[in-house]
């Protein structure tokens, strides 16, 4: 799976970085969700992957017995997912704001604050 | 030593309290401030002339080896005088002169800060040391040149000669670091032991042409003259102070102080002569081509100054003496004729050579003081000029090259009577014209500076030998310390020198008689004005503007997506450029264990990613994002992840909430970019998609030891007390991280609050409000 | 025994799965669609965790078992009744050959009030076979 | 209600008292204080509580045949390639009254194939619902009336 | 001592909880405001000192033994920041008190700011590779915020392209993180850097280490990643400007010295030349792109673009003495550039706008500010012997020891040219005569009170004398950054210090 | 291979082929709340696959994970109901 | 314009769910849960809630200001880590109580830390949707 979720991840680099890319501002921030996705399920993999074997340990052990996942990229996610959140709510409620202001959802609008005059 | 060159920074500082309480009278009191200074030195006139040299060391930042080491010869000497006398006769000669300057008071902290910088300069034996006030003159001379600030003009003649000697600077000081490497120190009293070989050294040659620009720059020499004209914008004082008798000097000072460790080769003779030549040609024509007092001094100065480089380039010791005593004589007649300008504008309101005449009955002190500056300006015996102009003869007529050189000193000296006539005669003498004010002699403390100057002048002509051995001996043993003084004298008998004086004057006086026909006939024929160095300053100037523009215009082009795709590319370029090195399919075969139902899971994400990226309506790109989410939720459940699972789905839940609350209110998706810019873009994201996969394949094929991971599987339970270890760690192994994550959760709950409730307009007197109850 | 009961209860739960995804994909219109997804779908659940409870009837899991149980059966009739109202009132289009539409034009579209049948007799339908 | 709130209530107690925090120590808390409570209100106050726990289990037997019925119905028609549907949307007048009574009979209705809950009218008194397989439309009402709001009113009331 | 390494994050922390809860109260913020700067810089100085005298100092938080848990350290470098960070976090604090408006006050600007220097500290006293960029993520929402908070057409203009540019960073950083732990297998920094060389016959590394440089150089601005910041630094109050131009790049900077010191030492012919190239190519775009505009705050920033360049220049000569350049740089960039935006602000508010054309005439209604701005304006031209003086010096030399003349060339050039720019905003904005008013005289009559006027004047005119301070005794400054640089070049302490077990 | 081998692959099989019906419902739409339910349906054939993967796995512990998923589902179908009604309701506030 | 049904249906699911998000955070320590996942169902259940019933009325059923919950929830987080100074230890070291407590189980600073995490997630996610949600 870790080859087949290798091209996953670059699909969803790829989806996203095309996204970003475009002038709508809402497919921006889409494209920005997709990265999130991409970026986690990287670290995912660079745990390597482990079939059924959560790092939990069951009552009856005192420590955690091989095989088991990774638990270090997990945590690690779990902080990214939750940051992402936060992020993303942020940029939602930002891309409202511009709409609201400038009334366009062209980004190409927006250029007065990198014009020369 | 130290106090005296700091004094005058904290004197500078302190100006605007003095003044505050002194008022008007400032400038007489500062005045004695390089009094004392030249009272202070003096006392080392008599050891220095006796052949020593004094060494004041001040450590600094002793771990870049820049050190306040101040060193006194006899050539520091006669700048410091230079710079103490005619400072002294500068402040007294203000207080009259700009009296009802609202900004007098800072005039006099610039002049101050100029006077200490300039001491510093001439007397610093660190070579930073000496660029660090190099580079204070400059500044308080672009503070000088734009005193008068409202005027475009002289804004825009400060910044030219802040760039043109800025430039120069930097020069110099790459120069100096370069020569720090090859010499080992930065003391130039070191260096000018080690000068053999530095002139053998592999960077002699970049370390010359640095040093060099720096001198040529300063010290106005063609390509840059341009500048010192220009920086006539500056009140009188200024220009006498600084663009006459000392600032544009400190380059010659450099030449001077230089010529042990760098001068004395081919190179030097063959970069120092020429430039020096051409300069005092330069400035002898352009001289006769301007009708403003001030231009045509300004224009003789660069000659002079032409003159001063070209005789340091011939290195002889004749040449070098001739050069100490025009700099001395320079300094005093050019000083003087500024000053008497300055007492013209003030008293006529204009400084047009062809509006003024007849000024003698109303002004006879001041014509006094010109005609005897101009006399000496015009080499006229018995004044220093002369004697000066000698020497100069003498090194030239002794040189391979005695007939080009000397011919070209004659055609300066020329030029250099007329100009003289044209300032020191002309106003009073012949015609009366009609002035907007009655023009009236001058008060004390204008003409007392001038006067003071051109009788000096006289005075060190008649008798030399008041300053040929205090003053140029030691300064001639400081350049060259082989060198065998002769003694300074007015007169040599008849010999081809005083013949070549004879011819000057005569020449001098028949071009004086013939000027406003020559200059008439021969403006419309010289390009100069339109082509020179100060034309390609400003279309250097407009060039790097253009220049500034287009690339601003490109890079900074206010198109997010194209700032992307740089990002995008570079990314591509920088990580791809190596990782083609490693063996990235080394763990391809490991595709084989994939199952059915992982494969469709993959293929149901990158089919929803594309649905995404092609869907035509926001709210289906939603769902399909939200599929997307819920799929690699997914991914995390079967790969054995439960915690993240949960998350996955809960949050991915929320944001696709939060999505739809907002999308709503937002117009349909329209296309926006054309069919090519689409390709262009897919072609990007596809190939860095392409760069990521890649680069996990090639991290997952490395057998790599996950260290971590024992540890945490032993101790969860027994030391952190918790079976789910991932749970452990997040709240306590890794709780730091937490810590900082519901931060920026916070911080994100801030900002969506006060994003959507601070609307602009209302910023002033908006009640914060509640995050949830209604405000009140 | 065990064994055959949690295999055909997987199986059946499986099947029933497999007939909402068919008919989410064979229905000719939305509410149709979402009848049959709906329900199968939730029946499948229950089959699927009943077998989970059967093949490990510890405490634990049979209880998080019929907890999923119930909170699928608790949300999923909903689920459907939002979305199909939703449906409706944004306009899909009922299927072409629907027989009768007694909630056509009962909106009072201004203020989203749903009136009763007895308020406005003479309401509109779209065919009736009566 | 309250009598239920009571049963979980004293089955805590239980398991707070034995110390044991286990699932089945508490479920069978809960046993133990079904006992008492029919045991008490049969001495003290009359309740339905009892006869209810009968009811549900019969409304549940009855609704899960109704439910595989259904399905199979439908299952059949999406499995055959043509269709046999007759749907549309009905308005079924409500005797139902309470919230409660009105969201058990439209989810029941929702869950059982073939049938929707769209929406209820804003006075209470009228249900809409979608309908797969609908012959004939008073029958179709008079069916869903007759069984399941009587026994979604018996199982509440 | 384990409290010293933690204050600089929690000090920040409480009083933005603390503000937090004094959400209605604005004047209680604004006191805990001053009170939490104070006593994050003093937390700082303390710190600093303690490791001066005492070497590096790390501690294992949660008393799990590195590289388990995470660890906080705080070499030379690290402390000099984290000082830094507290004399801007308080100049900016006090200067806030007069120069932000009250709408922003009451919804939570107090409470960001300080969650800012959090953030900042944060990111520079940890030890480990993840935690850094929590951190940074920390440090950008409250920028994020800070940025679009006012919500004005520019602002949110600008903070839509910061956000996106530096979310791309974070998802790239965050791609780079988890490769390395893929091959490495850890996260502690000095762990990592015990453990990097056994993949380092691998095009993977440079491939790893080039992924930081984008991810780190899009924060730090660097060529050609920097477009995000012309783009909105000029946009928000002058306040949030200044402790942006002040902190936010550098942390960047910050970064990308920290790993390419510690961990990415192994392909240095190749890495660190590069990072040389596009120093000199960050130096030039923005200085030439700072020369292309009329407005007061955006020639300023892109001069933080130019002057990322030499920043990071240090790091590419990769010596002793370069080093120490860029950290010398870095502190006198660090001051100087808030002042020059804390000065815009001043201007703006005395004449309500920031271009040029605008402006004029104040250095004859207001010599005191025209001096103010002189000082650090001229310092960041390089003029001596103001602060940027020996910086540049330091580079200078350091590059032609080891005899890169080109860069140096390029590195003189941009200095020239950032004293034509500062020297036009002179010109325009100081000495030119004041043009006729067109624009609002409401907001021009406003007379600044006395308690504005100081709490407007005195932090500029404290980083003022600070620049001058160290222009003419960088003695001192300079002898840290050098020892600040041996520490860098010789990680053994630093990795000794973290792996050393609790303390 | 034993019975339960040959059951889970025939029931892993039928809940993949129901996903990717409701897989290709979404893609097809036509209407959005075509995709909801669709996604609807993809969640709760995702809980059946959650529960086949415990048994499997024999690590009751994914169960949670359904449970939360049955929540989640539920509430983004309700949101997106909710803002489908919200925008025919502004519609039609706008064609007044 | 809200459903009969669906408001009905909450009445009895707001407080099942957040009985469930209690129980996520309680064990989550030991089994998938924690305070994350709690306060995100807890945060769904609000969610749900206001979907249903309109922001004011979900403002009013929360009582607390969302941030004093985010703050409350900060100050426990930071609380819990700055506990163990107070016995030298470095900050955030895990601090026990000898005797375990009826169905949390073990207490120590990490299971606060979890508590304040809950708390926090659970204000940032209202405040967001409630902020989101307003015209
Ligand atoms: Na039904
Ligand atoms: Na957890």
């Amino acid at each position: 799976m870790e080859v087949a979720l290798s091209f996953v991840i670059g699909g969803l680099y790829a989806a996203g970085f095309y996204l970003v890319m475009r002038r709508n501002i809402v497919k921006l921030i889409i494209g920005l969700a997709l990265l999130g996705h991409a970026a986690n399920l990287l670290i995912f993999t660079m745990g390597r992957l482990t079939r059924g074997h959560p790092p939990v340990l069951h009552t009856w052990d005192t420590r955690l017995m091989p095989p088991f996942a990774d638990p270090i990229p997990e945590a690690l996610i779990l902080t990214a997912i939750v940051i992402g959140f936060g992020v993303q709510a942020f940029a939602t409620a930002l891309i409202r704001r511009f709409y609201e202001t400038v009334g366009s959802d062209d980004l190409d609008e927006m250029q007065s604050t990198d014009s020369l005059d | 030593m130290l106090l005296a060159v700091l004094s005058g920074f904290i004197l500078a500082l302190a100006e605007p309290g003095l003044f505050r309480m002194t008022g008007r009278k400032t400038g007489w009191l500062l005045s004695v401030f390089p009094v004392t200074l030249m009272l202070y030195f003096a006392q080392f006139t008599t050891s220095i002339a006796s052949g020593e040299k004094l060494a004041f060391e001040y450590p600094w930042v002793s771990n870049l080896g820049v050190h306040l080491n101040f060193y006194l010869d006899g050539l520091s000497l006669l700048f410091v005088f230079l710079i103490c006398g005619i400072g002294t006769l500068v402040f007294f000669y203000s207080g009259a002169y700009l009296t009802h300057h609202p900004e007098l008071s800072r005039f006099y902290s610039f002049l101050l800060l100029f006077m200490a910088s300039m001491l510093g300069l001439v007397l610093a034996d660190n070579g930073i040391a000496l660029f660090i006030f190099w580079e204070l003159t400059s500044i308080s001379s672009y503070l000088l040149i734009g005193f008068d600030h409202k005027r475009e003009e002289a804004r825009s003649a400060a910044l030219q000669a802040l760039l043109v000697t800025g430039t120069g600077g930097l020069a110099l000081l790459a120069g100096l670091l370069l020569l720090g490497e090859a010499g080992g120190s930065l003391e130039i009293s070191t260096l000018a032991s080690l000068g053999d070989s530095i002139r053998l050294h592999p960077l002699y040659t970049p370390i010359l042409l640095l040093v060099l620009a720096g001198a040529f720059t300063k010290s106005a020499q063609v390509p840059f003259h341009f500048w010192l004209p220009n920086a006539m914008e500056a009140p009188t004082p200024v220009s006498t102070y600084l663009h006459a008798a000392t600032m544009v000097k400190a380059g010659i000072y450099l030449l001077a102080r230089f010529t042990p460790i760098l001068g004395g080769t081919e190179l030097w003779m063959h970069l120092v002569l020429p430039v020096g030549g051409f300069t005092m040609l330069t400035g002898a024509y352009l001289a006769l081509m301007h009708t403003d007092l001030k231009r045509i001094l300004a224009y003789t100065t660069v000659s002079a100054l032409g003159i001063l480089t070209l005789l340091l380039g011939l290195g002889s010791t004749a040449a070098i003496q001739a050069a100490l005593v025009l700099l001395l004589a320079h300094a005093l007649y050019k000083g003087a004729l500024f000053l008497v300008a300055g007492i013209l504008d003030h008293e006529t309101g204009t400084r047009e050579a062809e509006r003024l005449g007849g000024l003698l009955q109303s002004m006879p002190i001041t014509a006094l003081a010109a005609g005897l500056a101009a006399l000496s300006s015009a080499g006229f015996p018995p004044f220093l000029g002369f004697v000066g102009k000698e020497l100069m003869y003498q090194a030239t007529l002794s040189t391979s090259q005695a007939y080009l050189l000397t011919g070209a000193a004659v055609l300066a000296s020329a030029s250099f009577v007329t100009a003289a006539g044209i300032v020191g005669f002309k106003p009073f003498f012949g015609k009366r014209t009609p002035f907007l004010r009655e023009p009236h002699e001058a008060p004390f403390a204008l003409w007392v500076g001038p006067l003071l100057l051109a009788v000096l002048g006289a005075l060190f002509g008649l008798k030399p030998d008041l300053i040929s051995e205090r003053l140029i001996a030691p300064a001639l043993s400081a350049i060259d310390a082989q060198a065998i003084f002769t003694e300074v004298v007015l007169w040599h008998g008849f010999d081809p020198k005083l013949l070549l004086s004879v011819g000057v004057f005569l020449a001098g006086i028949t071009l004086y008689f013939g000027w406003s026909g020559i200059r008439r006939t021969l403006i419309p024929l010289d390009s100069s004005a339109r082509w020179g160095p100060n034309q390609w300053y400003y279309a250097s100037l407009k060039v790097l503007e253009g220049i500034c523009r287009i690339q601003t215009r490109f890079l900074q082009s206010g198109h997010l997506h194209l700032y992307l795709l740089i990002v995008i590319m570079s990314t591509i370029v920088l990580v791809g450029s190596r990782l083609p090195e490693q063996d990235v399919l080394a763990g391809f075969w490991r595709w084989m264990d994939l199952r059915p139902y992982e494969a469709m899971l993959a293929g149901s994400i990158l089919m929803a990613a594309l649905m995404v990226v092609r869907s035509k309506s926001r709210l289906t790109a939603v769902v399909a994002l939200g599929v997307v989410g819920y799929g690699v939720a997914l991914v995390f459940l079967l790969f054995s992840a439960p915690d993240l699972a949960m998350t996955q789905f809960s949050i991915e839940t929320l944001s696709v909430v939060l999505l739809v609350l907002v999308i709503f209110r937002l117009p349909r998706f329209k296309a926006y970019s054309t069919k090519m810019e689409r390709t262009r873009d897919a072609a990007a994201a596809l190939v860095s998609g392409g760069l990521f996969t890649a680069l996990i394949l090639a991290a997952t094929a490395i057998e790599r030891e996950a260290r971590l991971v024992p540890y945490f599987a032993e101790n969860a339970l027994e030391l952190a007390r918790g079976r789910n270890v991932v749970n452990v760690i997040l709240v306590d192994f890794r709780g730091f991280d937490t810590l900082g994550e519901i931060t920026v959760l916070s911080v994100a709950a801030v900002g969506v609050y006060a994003l959507l409730k601070l609307k602009a307009g209302k910023t002033g007197e908006e009640k914060s409000g509640k995050f949830l109850r209604k405000p009140p | 025994m065990q064994e055959v009961l949690y295999s055909i209860f997987m199986v059946t739960g499986a099947v029933f799965m497999c007939i909402a995804g068919l008919g989410i994909l064979r229905m000719p219109d939305l509410f149709m669609r979402l009848s049959a997804a709906t329900k199968a779908s939730t029946l499948g659940v229950g089959f699927l965790l009943l077998a989970v409870a059967v093949k490990y009837p510890v405490i634990e899991i049979i209880s998080r078992s019929l907890a999923i149980i119930v909170f699928v059966v608790l949300t999923a009739p909903i689920a459907a009744h939002m979305i199909g109202r939703a449906a409706y009132l944004s306009g899909i289009p009922l299927w072409k050959d629907s027989i009768v539409d007694r909630l056509c034009d009962r909106y009072d579209r201004c203020n989203l009030l749903l009136l009763g049948g007895e308020n406005s007799p003479t309401s509109p339908e779209r065919q009736d076979p009566e | 209600m309250k009598a239920f709130l009571s049963n979980i209530l004293l089955a805590f107690t239980w398991v707070a008292v034995t110390g044991l925090f286990e699932p089945i120590n508490f479920i069978i808390g809960f046993a133990l204080a079904y006992v008492i409570l029919w045991m008490i209100q049969r001495s003290t106050a009359p309740s339905n509580y009892f006869s209810k726990v009968y009811q549900v289990l019969s409304f549940s037997l009855f609704f899960g045949r109704e439910l595989v019925k259904a399905n199979l119905r439908v299952a059949h028609d999406i499995v055959t390639p043509y269709h046999h549907m007759r749907p549309g949307v009905v308005d079924i007048p409500l005797d139902v009254q309470t919230d409660e009574e009105i969201t058990l009979l439209a989810n029941l209705i929702t869950l059982t194939p073939g049938t929707l809950s769209l929406d209820v009218s804003t006075d209470r008194k009228v249900l809409y619902i979608h309908a797969m397989y609908i012959d004939h439309v008073e029958e179709f009402r008079r069916s869903i009336k007759e069984g399941l709001e009587r026994r979604v009113m018996e199982v509440l009331r | 001592m384990k409290l010293l390494l933690l204050f600089p994050i929690l000090v920040p922390f409480l009083t933005a909880i603390a503000s937090l809860l004094a959400w209605e109260h604005r004047h209680a913020q604004r006191f805990l405001n001053v009170a939490g700067a104070s006593a994050l810089l003093a937390a700082a100085v303390c710190l600093f000192s303690s490791v001066w005298e005492n070497g590096i100092h790390a501690i294992q938080l949660g008393n799990w033994p590195a590289p388990f848990g995470i660890t906080l350290v705080a070499d030379l470098f690290s402390a000099s920041m984290v000082v830094l960070a507290g004399l801007v976090g308080l100049a900016v604090s006090v200067y806030s008190l007069a120069g932000m408006d009250p709408g922003r006050e009451n919804f939570g600007y107090y409470p960001l700011l300080h969650v800012l220097l959090m953030g900042v500290c944060g990111a520079f006293l940890t030890g480990d590779i993840f935690n850094l960029y929590v951190w940074f993520e920390v440090m950008l929402i409250a920028s994020f915020v800070l940025l679009g908070l006012g919500g004005e057409r520019a602002q949110l203009e600008g903070t839509i392209k910061y956000v996106t540019l530096n979310l791309i960073s974070s998802a790239l950083f965050l791609a780079a993180i988890g490769i390395l732990y893929g091959v490495a297998g850890t996260l502690n920094m000095a762990d990592l850097a015990m453990h990097c060389d056994i993949i380092i016959k691998s095009g993977l590394m440079t491939a790893i280490a080039m992924l930081f440089l984008v991810a780190f150089g899009i924060k730090a601005a660097i060529f050609p990643l920097f477009f995000w910041l012309p783009a909105s630094y000029h946009t928000p109050p002058a306040p949030v400007s200044a402790i942006f131009a002040g902190l936010l790049t550098k942390v960047g900077v910050y970064a990308l010295i920290r790993v390419f010191t510690l961990l990415f030492v192994h392909h240095v012919q190749y890495t660190h030349s590069l990072i040389v190239i596009l120093a000199g190519l960050t130096m030039i775009t923005g200085v030439l792109g700072a020369a292309a505009q009329m407005q007061f705050r955006r020639i300023l920033s892109f001069h933080i673009i130019s002057q990322i360049g030499y920043m990071i220049l240090g790091l590419g000569l990769f010596t002793p003495l370069a080093l120490a350049g860029s950290i010398f740089y870095i502190a006198h960039h660090i001051i100087v550039k808030t002042n020059l935006f804390l000065v815009s602000g001043v201007v703006h508010r005395l004449r309500g706008s920031y271009e040029l054309k605008a402006l004029g005439g104040l250095y004859i209604s207001h010599p005191f500010l025209a001096f103010l701005f002189l000082v650090p304006a001229l310092s960041l031209a390089g003029i001596p012997p103001l602060s940027g003086f020996w910086g540049k010096f330091i580079l200078a030399k350091a590059g032609l020891q080891i005899k890169e003349y080109f860069i140096v060339t390029v590195a003189l050039f941009v200095g020239l040219l950032t004293l034509f720019s500062m020297i036009k905003i002179w010109s325009e904005v100081f000495w030119k005569e004041s043009p006729p008013a067109d624009h609002d005289p409401g907001e021009i009559s406003r007379p600044i009170s006395r308690g504005s006027l100081f709490a407007f004047l005195s932090p500029i005119a404290f980083l003022a004398s600070l620049t001058l301070l160290i222009g003419l005794a960088p003695e001192p400054v300079i002898s840290f950054a050098s020892r600040a640089a041996e520490q860098l070049l010789n990680p053994e302490e630093y990795i000794r210090t973290v792996l050393g077990g609790p303390i | 291979m034993n019975m339960q081998g040959l059951t889970l692959i025939i029931v892993v099989s039928l809940l993949s082929l129901a996903f990717v019906f409701a897989f290709i419902r979404m893609v097809c739409g036509p209407s959005l709340p075509d995709r909801v339910v669709a996604l609807d349906l993809m969640s709760t054939v995702a809980i059946g696959i959650i529960g086949i993967y415990a048994i499997a796995t024999g690590e009751p512990v994914f169960l949670d994970v359904a449970i939360i998923l049955a929540l989640v589902a539920f509430l983004g179908t309700i949101a997106f109901s909710y803002y489908l009604i919200r925008i025919s309701h502004r519609e039609n506030a706008e064609e007044r | 314009m809200t459903s009969l049904i669906l408001s009905t249906a909450t009445r009895y699911l707001l407080p099942l769910l957040l009985l469930l998000s209690v129980h996520l955070l309680l064990r989550g320590h030991n089994e998938p849960g924690g305070g994350f996942v709690g306060g995100l169902v807890a945060s769904a259940a609000f969610a749900l809630y206001t979907l249903n019933a309109g922001i004011e009325k979900a403002k009013n059923i929360i009582r607390l200001d969302s941030k004093i919950l985010i703050s409350v929830g900060l100050i426990i987080a930071a609380g819990s880590g700055s506990f163990s100074l107070f016995f030298g230890k470095p900050f955030m070291t895990g601090m026990w109580l000898k005797e375990n407590l009826p169905v949390i189980g073990k207490v120590g600073t990490p299971f606060l830390f979890d508590l304040g995490v809950y708390f926090v997630v659970i204000g940032v996610t209202l405040t967001i949707i409630f902020s989101l949600a307003e015209e």
